[in-house]
């Protein structure tokens, strides 16, 4: 019964799925004109309204700057990260060792812990290679890590949370991550 | 005359549902219509002895010479006397002969009359086409008649060899009317008679229709199978074995004798052959005890005996055959009946067991002597005048022509101990042998034993009636200057002595039938036709099965490996043979091309190593990546995107199915294939990229339609990308073909899949399958 | 007018669309089916009557003209194969529906049979009509996939393996068709069949007959020619009844109409053609030779069947006006027979519960109509006249002695040899299976295979449709006249390729 | 310029072939799974190099497809992996 | 939200979420679930739907056409399949892929007979063009009704390769484990 | 218009690893050599347009630099219907899995028993040719 | 060359470079875990920065299509990563003796050990 309503649930909350779809036939089109952009609004509106999806509890608020700040630290991440591997790949090669590290993170949300994994695992070296949604451990892999650097990659994973809530978790997040930094 | 022929046919359509009802209304009604055509085709006996024929053509498909040509002439009278008129008797007779009602009856009764309309059909035809129509039913209705319901194992061999020999004549004869239709431009027989060919290809015409003849009138060596045929019943043996079916031979030979008149090919085989078989019959027929057989050999002695009269192609010959051809329908048709009166009287035929029936059936052995006399050559008989007008048609030639009157003397003394040996196995009473037990046959079965009897002495006491009968078809031939006339007395002259002579050395061989058989016994027996027919038969299943048994093998690898085995020879060696490489060849024409061409070459050769089934998938799909790698560098971006597409889409099946198969692949080929498959492999591959590069090599314009595509993919497709505009508007009539393969396949994938599932849903509703093996192994692990 | 040529393909496609996407009602289905391959027949006799009174009909697709957009083509050779193939497709339809009502009542729509069916169909009328190789290619894999789900469908344990082969198989040819394809695009730069016949004689001499020779091979896959046929015999006889014979009588004669198409058309041999001579007579002796060797109903008519492919190779290889007649006639007559014969050891199957000879026996007694059914088709097949198929073998005898060269004059020994083997078989079928002793049926093993479903009744409309074949196949015989006619001149149409070519390329032919 | 496409080709080339032979040598499907997802990437590289070098970029949303494709296919074949008997 | 399972979950369903991110109403086993790939699935499930339309559209000027618009657009079920299993409720109006094949080859095939009605030859093309005036000109090309049975015809082969392939061996493949079991 | 020598080689590769898997009894090996030969055909099809060269699309590429359309057009018809008959023989193997147990294709078993006949023939000698003789006339 | 050249030239030539390196890891790394790190990440700096790369040499109409690409590559990286490595955990196809720490495995040891 819930899913037929949920199915149904009209069409302003499915604003930013069409915003999204919009963009992205314009952005195919390559053409920014108002018939594009009609088209692209038809289509979106089609899509999102032929095949719906389930409505999911989120409490979500964009924060520009922090998702700005995110945005540049995962890019600057990334090519740090590259470059590490590759020294590692170069220098250590069939030798180089790993590990596997449970961090249990702050928050409980799908979304959150979904973004966090994704942004981990988004540069080389770490990956999240399981995660456990009912206790919010994820596992981590890092590569290139001594049994010694436990602690200092769980602090890793914590401060991308952090970095993460701050950028698009709700008020009540950003509450649990911040002040209790550094605690595993 | 068609309409007769036609008649005929559809009266024997209809016959079955009468003979539902009643066999013996059905036997009654056959016999109307050969009835009918005998009386119509008397009645125009007057102006057709004088010379004048009756024609009607009906053309079929002309292009290819068919028609329907009908002629009405002295030899198709003659031989409707046979067919007609023994037709009618034969029915009337088989009325009583069957059992009211029975299956044999039932069967007999359409076939029966479907054959006389066939013969008909035959004897009318004035077209070679039109003979082998006729021709041909007539074997199916022997082979039908013969087997009857094919019960017995024998009545089924019987029936087989009759129709797989004639058969065999008769295609053989086709081709030799081919050759001769196409050779003189003409399949009328009127025609050919008028304006013979010449030539080689006459020759062999002559040959391959003697072929025919010989089979059909059980000539040395294809005889056996009209023995054999015995196991019909007597009204049809009387009938199809004896006065009709067996003389279509004959009467071929005596119809085309005028067009192959001094063709050595034709009258040399067609004279020695016959007198091989007259004295063949005539010495098997010397120890037969079952009274049919008896009669069979004496009817392929007869037959031999015609063929040596009409295969002569004279004057005189013709007259005797003529002559011989009706007396032997007569009297042999009296005799199998009278045989067949006998054995449903008495319950058997065996010559060893029948005594004193002369005593019983007085009336029956009267009409026996008749045809006896006849067969024997006894005057007044018509038979006797047909042997004497024989020995006198071979007295003017030099010696050859005497040596075949010593022979036909030869032959025909066996033909009077046969004949005595029939008569007095039949009807005498022998010492030490129980009378045996015989009701009185009916009226109904014995007059139709009678008319022929008579008919046969009729005719030679009315000799000047078959006189003109036969000469008017004799003037066929060479005019000669002082004609041969048939009749009862001609003075004393060779031909009666030669009659006489044979006459008394066949009751001497009557005499010393004991010591014959005895002698007979003691010979060695070289030449068999019944087992060399059986061997020949095995060897044909030997070399079916030894054949079908070596290139049938069942494996679908060799199939393929054939298949391209074939590629290589065929138009592999044609274009090694005839062609050289282009001179512009260049190593690459991108330089991307090499590393992408590295990564196909590798990968592709790498499926052939990989043991797993999902690294081979991947392997596969890696080349077909890199495949679509080739399209973007080529300039096909559309090609590239559906290539991509598809071998995702294609990688994501295979993955599909992968989750039920094992992780490895079965191996359960040879080491020993993998060479010769490696071999072939590699060469069709080689010579596949080798015709690319020749081909290629061959065109130097650039393709017209393509730039005509690009001319007007905008203005007339609406579209800038020409690709494009070939899929949806210049070929899309392709496309369209296109998508309903893939509904088509997707349809089948369904039906495959879902399969199992209908299977599991039915299984849990009914008992446990049967045969469904569905033996589930959990793939192994994936594991190093 | 020209909208006639796309209608034998349009149509079944449209109809099997609809068929699938209203897959729930089964009357629909049927009457649709019928509906649509009745409305073939008609088409094809106008087509036949307008082709053959005044010329090719030509379409060409989306008004492009013909080296640009692809062409369809009726002239008398297309139109001729197209009428008799709808009519054995029409009664295949009624033969199949009878059999699934008796088997699964009225109720029970089939969402493969008829729209594979359809497409089926679809695919033969355009291999008969396109004037396109690659659209030739498309036409083939149309009509092999459906084949493909046709052979496959409620396949059982006993079975599949056959499928596999015919699938594979045919997959490869068609994969050898697509090179070939490629090989003739690369030296000549066009795939019209008209416009090749020009290109490709300003190729050099050996990559003519190379490229003519691969033509063979690929088109002889399908058509079974020896040594190309080892497929046909082991994968045919497993499908049900009506599959087998609309497979057997029409699909291996696409391949030899294709065959035919592109050796008249696109390539010419000056004389007589030994190679295909040859292959000919070998195709007929080991085919029949190996229907000697069965047990098997269904795979006696298999090997018949190829045996009887040797008869139309024998045709083209004499290559002249008469051998080309004679091919035609025969394939006319072969399609109808064969499916016939296929249709009435359905009948035959259905009655006994076995497909074994040995295990059956006194047919003719038992069911007299079934022994009707099969003698007139049995006698046909063998030549025996005055039936369709003494018709045509008649007209490649004459061909074979006319054309007077030694390989022609042995093979023509070799068309006389097999008719007698096929008479032969034939026979044997009639000793073992119709005389004898009356056999109760045979108790059917697997009651979900389709193939054999023993002791099963045959309904009125499965008969009538049996009958209605053999009907035909004496029609043809009656009409053997004007039929000879109009392939005669079909046959002078193809010896002389300028009628078709003008009539595709128009004005621009000839120069 | 061209050169520094040239370059850039002749190093996703060498990456490519080695690429290459990680698949070939595997060992184990996922290294061959993780070689064929890497070995599209490049591809797609390089299709996007080359449009660069021709200047033409009209057909650049196939990059986007081709980016999907080798997704579905590593992840459909990991799936198949993962299926198999859980660790230990 | 509470997850209190019966028995304590193997490690391996760890990682099932613990929202509803894909609508289906059959749900893998947890075994098979992740979560970021159904999130992923969510977000490119769409996103992927709108390319393959662009294709279709793109197709007359670009690379693409009905026939890769069409396969985009199942590689985008295929996705959700992956993620998410059986799709049987993906969309608001469900239709048996058969019937979607039936249709698209339907419409394909009525598309050729469509200029006859104008007085054209089969499958022959026209373009119209109108000009609206905030949207700009606006260029109809005919032979897209043929494209769009393509793709609509190729959606329902991807859907049916799903609902067999992928469903259908599935179900096999539970009903064999049962059967061990 | 010749094709060049590297194309030439991946052709001879991909069609000569294509026929060998063909031989194969394996229907999977079977299949994935189809799929090679379909791209190997594929290939063929394309190159035999001519040598690389700019997309066909009016406007960006000169239609002098343009490559041949049409075998890419028929190319592009190839590929869909060889996906389509290797979903198809996919799902034959999967079927020949779950109703034998094997994905092979094993030898007839009717051309078997023909075999069986026939060696046992060539064994025996004339005496077994009259029995046979009497079984094929009957 | 202008100075969009030079950015572009640096994109290009470090994206291959990026590409390359991956492929190297790829090639020397010992397990699958290991070698997902070296091959998928790099990839999609690589990418990135060749879609930058080129973005700039392209009108702009042309280059809005490969921020698409560019943003399906970062969403479809990771999942793909997690998905590969936990079926090799899964599949027990890692090389244990060069993970140093296994905070999972031994977790799992626990539990079982525990029932
Ligand atoms: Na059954
Ligand atoms: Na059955």
């Amino acid at each position: 019964m819930s899913e037929r309503i949920a199915r149904r649930g009209g069409l302003v909350r499915r604003l930013p799925l069409v915003a999204w779809l919009t963009v992205v036939w314009v952005m195919l089109w390559g053409t920014f004109d108002l018939g594009t952009l009609f088209f692209g609004l038809v289509v979106a509106v089609f899509v999102a309204t032929l095949f719906p999806t389930p409505t999911i509890n989120t409490n979500m608020s964009v924060r520009p700057l922090s998702l700005l700040a995110l945005v540049g630290y995962l890019a600057w991440d990334l090519v740090i990260s590259t470059a590490r591997v590759s020294w590692q790949a170069v220098t250590r090669g069939p030798r180089a060792t790993a590990g596997i590290v449970a961090v249990t993170l702050r928050t409980d949300s799908d979304h959150i812990i979904a973004m966090v994994a994704n942004a981990l695992s988004l540069a080389p070296g770490k990956f999240v290679l399981q995660i456990d949604r009912v206790n919010r451990i994820c596992y981590v892999y890092a590569l290139g890590m001594q049994v010694e650097d436990a602690e200092s990659v769980r602090r890793e994973v914590l401060a991308l949370e952090r970095r993460v809530v701050r950028a698009v978790g709700s008020a009540n997040d950003v509450a649990l991550v911040s002040g209790t930094e550094g605690r595993a | 005359m068609l309409a007769f022929v036609v008649v005929h046919l559809l009266v024997a359509l209809a016959l079955p549902f009468l003979a539902r009802r009643s066999t013996r209304a059905a036997f009654l009604t056959a016999a109307v219509p050969p009835a009918a055509a005998l009386f119509w085709v008397l009645s125009q006996a007057g102006p057709v002895l004088s010379g004048q024929t009756i024609s009607e053509t009906v053309e079929w498909a002309p292009l290819i010479g068919l028609q329907f040509a009908f002629r009405l002439d002295a030899l198709s009278l003659l031989m409707t006397v046979l067919v007609a008129g023994l037709g009618a008797v034969v029915l009337v007779y088989a009325d009583s002969y069957f059992t009211r009602g029975g299956g044999d009856a039932r069967r007999s009764a359409p076939l029966l009359l479907a054959f006389a309309g066939a013969m008909l059909g035959l004897i009318f035809s004035d077209d070679l086409i039109t003979v082998y129509v006729f021709w041909e039913l007539t074997t199916i209705c022997s082979f039908l008649l013969v087997g009857q319901a094919g019960l017995s194992r024998e009545s089924r061999r019987s029936a087989l060899q009759a129709l797989m020999i004639t058969s065999l004549g008769g295609l053989v004869m086709l081709l030799g009317f081919v050759v001769l239709g196409e050779t003189a431009g003409t399949y009328r027989i009127s025609e050919l008679v008028e304006h013979p060919p010449g030539g080689t290809a006459t020759a062999v015409a002559a040959v391959l229709i003697l072929v025919g003849a010989f089979t059909k009138s059980a000539q040395i060596p294809f005889h056996n199978w009209l023995p054999a045929a015995m196991v019909a019943p007597t009204p049809i043996s009387a009938y199809l074995h004896a006065a009709s079916m067996v003389k279509a031979g004959v009467f071929l030979v005596a119809r085309l004798a005028p067009v192959f008149l001094g063709v050595p090919q034709w009258y040399l085989p067609a004279i020695l052959f016959g007198l091989a078989t007259m004295l063949l019959g005539g010495w098997r027929a010397l120890h037969e005890y079952d009274l049919k057989k008896l009669l069979a050999y004496g009817t392929v002695s007869q037959l031999g005996f015609l063929m040596v009269l009409f295969g002569a192609g004279t004057h005189t010959g013709a007259m005797a055959g003529a002559a011989m051809l009706l007396a032997h329908g007569m009297f042999k048709a009296t005799l199998f009946l009278v045989v067949g009166i006998i054995d449903h009287q008495a319950g058997t035929r065996d010559i060893r067991e029948l005594s004193g029936l002369g005593r019983r059936m007085p009336w029956l052995a009267m009409i026996a002597v008749l045809g006896v006399a006849s067969m024997a050559g006894l005057p007044p008989m018509l038979g006797f005048i047909g042997k004497e007008a024989a020995f006198s048609a071979f007295l003017t030639g030099g010696r050859p022509d005497l040596l075949v009157d010593v022979v036909l003397v030869l032959g025909s003394m066996l033909t009077v101990a046969y004949s005595l040996r029939m008569l007095f196995g039949a009807f005498a009473d022998k010492p030490g042998v129980p009378a045996t037990k015989a009701k009185k046959p009916g009226l109904q079965a014995v007059l139709p034993a009678a008319v022929p009897a008579v008919v046969g002495v009729v005719l030679g006491l009315g000799y000047p009636v078959a006189d003109t009968l036969a000469s008017s078809y004799a003037e066929a031939f060479t005019p000669v200057v002082d004609p041969y006339h048939l009749a009862l007395w001609h003075g004393f002259n060779l031909p009666l002595l030669l009659s006489a002579i044979a006459v008394a050395g066949g009751v001497a061989l009557h005499l010393s039938r004991v010591q014959l058989t005895a002698m007979r016994n003691r010979l060695p027996r070289p030449l068999d036709a019944q087992r060399g027919y059986e061997r020949i038969m095995a060897l044909l299943e030997r070399v079916a099965v030894g054949v079908t048994g070596r290139l049938q093998v069942g494996s679908l690898p060799t199939y393929l490996g054939i298949i391209l085995l074939t590629v290589l020879a065929v138009p592999g060696s044609a274009l090694l043979l005839r062609t050289d490489l282009p001179d512009d060849l260049r190593s690459y024409d991108d330089l991307l091309q090499i590393p992408l061409a590295i990564v196909v070459i590798v990968a592709a050769i790498a499926v052939l190593r990989s043991r797993r089934r999902l690294t081979a998938v991947l392997l596969v799909g890696v080349v077909g990546y890199g495949i679509g790698g080739l399209f973007i560098v080529d300039g096909g971006p559309d090609l590239a995107l559906a290539q991509f597409l598809v071998e995702t889409l294609t990688l994501v099946a295979f993955v599909f199915v992968l989750r039920r198969l094992p992780v490895r692949f079965t191996q359960s080929d040879t080491t020993a294939l993998r060479a010769p498959r490696a071999i072939i492999a590699g060469a069709a591959g080689i010579f596949i990229s080798l015709a690319a590069v020749i081909f290629s090599g061959a065109r130097h314009a650039p393709p017209e339609a393509s730039a005509e595509f690009i001319a007007n993919a905008e203005k007339g497709a609406g579209a800038t990308n020409v690709v494009n505009a070939i899929i949806v508007d210049f070929r899309a009539f392709d496309t369209v073909g296109e998508i309903s393969v893939l509904a088509v396949a997707a349809t089948g994938v369904a039906s495959l899949i879902l399969a199992s599932r209908h299977e599991r849903r039915k299984r849990s509703t009914r008992v446990p399958p049967i045969t469904a093996k569905t033996t589930i192994k959990q793939p192994e692990e994936v594991r190093e | 007018m020209t909208v006639l040529v796309a209608l034998p393909v349009l149509l079944p496609l449209l109809a099997a669309g609809l068929s699938l996407a209203l897959g729930r009602f089964a009357d629909f289905q049927r009457a649709l089916g019928i509906l649509v391959l009745g409305a073939i027949i008609a088409d094809a006799a106008v087509l036949l009557h307008v082709a053959d009174t005044s010329g090719p009909v030509v379409l060409q697709m989306g008004a492009w003209p013909a080296p640009m957009g692809i062409t369809l083509v009726a002239d008398r050779l297309s139109a001729l194969l197209l009428l008799v193939s709808s009519v054995v497709t029409f009664a295949v339809l009624i033969y199949s529906i009878g059999q699934r009502i008796t088997d699964y009542g009225r109720e029970r729509s089939s969402t493969t049979f008829h729209p594979m069916y359809l497409v089926l169909c679809a695919g033969v009328s355009l291999a008969y009509l396109t004037g396109d190789l690659f659209n030739l290619f498309v036409a083939f894999e149309i009509m092999l996939s459906s084949s493909y789900v046709l052979i496959t469908r409620r396949t059982t344990a006993t079975r599949i393996r056959a499928g596999m082969t015919y699938v594979i198989v045919s997959l490869a040819s068609s994969l050898l068709f697509i090179t070939m394809i490629a090989l003739v695009y690369a030296s000549t730069g066009t795939v019209n069949l008209a416009d090749l016949g020009e290109k490709v004689h300003e190729l050099p001499e050996g990559l003519q007959s190379a490229l003519a020779l691969l033509v063979v091979i690929v088109f002889g896959v399908k058509a079974a020619m020896v040594p190309l046929h080892f497929w046909l015999p082991d994968s045919y006889p497993t499908a049900p009844a009506p599959v087998t014979a609309v497979f057997a009588g029409l699909l291996t004669k696409v391949g030899i109409y294709a065959l035919i198409r592109t050796q008249t058309l696109v390539f010419s041999h000056a004389e007589s053609w030994n190679l295909m001579l040859g292959i000919a007579l070998i195709t007929m002796i080991v085919g029949a030779l190996g229907a000697l060797a069965q047990n098997d109903l269904n795979r006696l008519l298999s090997f018949l069947l190829v045996s009887h492919i040797g008869y139309m190779l024998f045709g083209l290889g004499v290559y002249d006006v008469i051998g080309l007649t004679g091919v035609i006639l025969y394939v006319v007559h072969h399609i109808t027979v064969q499916a016939t014969l296929f249709l009435v050891s359905g009948l035959i199957t259905r009655h006994t519960g076995t497909v074994a000879l040995t295990r059956m026996g006194g047919l003719a007694k038992a069911a007299p109509l079934i022994a009707v059914l099969f003698a007139l088709p049995a006698l046909s097949l063998a030549g025996v006249p005055p039936f369709s198929g003494f018709v045509a073998k008649l007209a490649l005898l004459q061909a074979g002695v006319g054309a007077a060269t030694w390989p022609a004059y042995v093979v023509t020994g070799g068309a006389v040899l097999t008719s007698l083997l096929t008479l032969y078989a034939m026979a044997r079928v009639w000793t073992r299976a119709f005389w004898g002793q009356v056999k109760a049926p045979e108790q059917d093993p697997d009651p979900t295979d389709e193939l054999v479903v023993g002791t099963a009744d045959s309904n009125r409309p499965m008969v009538v449709a049996s009958g209605v074949l053999v009907a035909a196949s004496v029609v043809i015989a009656l009409v053997a006249g004007p039929l000879a006619e109009v392939s005669g001149r079909a046959a002078t149409d193809l010896m002389h390729g300028e009628t078709y070519r003008s009539a595709v390329l128009g004005g621009a032919a000839g120069e | 310029m061209t050169w520094v496409f040239l370059v850039t080709f002749g190093l996703l080339c060498v990456a490519g072939l080695l690429v290459l032979v990680r698949l070939i040598l595997g060992r184990s499907t996922l290294d061959r799974i993780v070689s064929v997802d890497v070995f599209v990437t490049m591809i797609i590289a390089g299709t996007c190099v080359g449009m660069g070098w021709l200047q033409d970029g009209s057909n650049i949303a196939l990059l986007a497809a081709f980016a999907l494709l080798a997704f579905i296919g590593s992840v459909s074949a990991a799936r198949l992996v993962e299926k198999k008997e859980p660790y230990r | 939200m509470t997850t209190t399972p019966v028995k304590r979950p193997s490690w391996t369903t760890w990682d099932a979420p613990t929202e509803r991110w894909l609508l289906s109403g059959f749900c893998r086993d947890g075994k098979q679930r992740t979560m970021l790939l159904e999130l992923v699935a969510r977000i490119a499930f769409p996103t992927v739907l709108v390319l393959s339309i662009y294709l279709l559209f793109a197709g007359h000027d670009r690379a693409g056409g009905g026939f890769s618009g069409g396969l985009v657009a199942g590689q985008a079920f295929v996705l959700r399949y992956l993620a998410g299993g059986r799709m049987d409720d993906s969309a608001i109006v469900s239709m048996r892929p058969p019937v979607l094949i039936g249709l698209g080859l339907t419409i394909a095939t009525a598309s050729a007979f469509l200029p006859l009605l104008f007085g054209g030859e089969l499958l022959e093309t026209a373009i119209y063009k109108f000009a609206v005036p905030p949207l700009g000109e606006i260029k109809f090309v005919t032979s897209v009704l043929l494209d769009s049975g393509v793709f609509l015809l190729i959606v329902g082969v991807v859907l049916d390769l799903l609902r067999t392939l992928g469903s259908g061996i599935e179900a096999d493949v539970d009903a064999a484990e049962r059967g061990q079991r | 218009m010749t094709i060049n020598l590297t194309m030439a080689v991946v052709l001879a590769v991909l069609y000569s690893v294509g026929f060998y898997l063909l031989m194969q009894r394996s229907l999977m090996r079977i299949l994935l050599g189809i799929v090679i030969l379909g791209h190997g055909s594929n290939l063929l099809l394309q190159t035999a347009g001519g040598p690389p060269a700019g997309a066909a699309m009016i406007g960006t590429t000169d239609p002098a630099q343009m490559a041949d359309p049409l075998p890419q057009a028929m190319a592009l018809t190839a590929i869909v219907i060889t996906f389509a008959l290797t979903t198809f023989l996919l799902a034959l193997a999967y079927r020949s899995w779950t109703l034998l147990g094997h994905d092979e294709v094993r030898d007839d078993i009717e051309d078997r028993r023909i075999q069986r006949l026939e060696r046992r023939l060539a064994e025996s000698e004339e005496d077994s040719a009259e029995d046979l003789a009497k079984e094929a006339t009957q | 060359m202008s100075l969009l050249d030079v950015f572009s030239a640096v994109c290009l030539i470090g994206g291959a470079l990026s590409c390359l390196l991956g492929a190297i890891g790829l090639l020397s790394f010992p397990d699958v875990l290991a070698r997902l790190q070296a091959a998928t990440k790099p990839q999609t700096l690589g990418l990135i920065l060749i879609l930058i790369g080129t973005a700039v040499q392209l009108d702009f109409i042309y280059a809005s299509g490969l921020i698409l690409v560019g943003l399906f590559q970062m969403l479809t990286a990771p999942v793909m990563a997690q998905l590969v490595g936990r079926a090799a955990y899964r599949a027990d196809s890692i090389r244990r003796d060069t993970l140093v720490v296994d905070e999972m495995g031994d977790r799992i040891e626990r539990e079982r050990r525990v029932r």
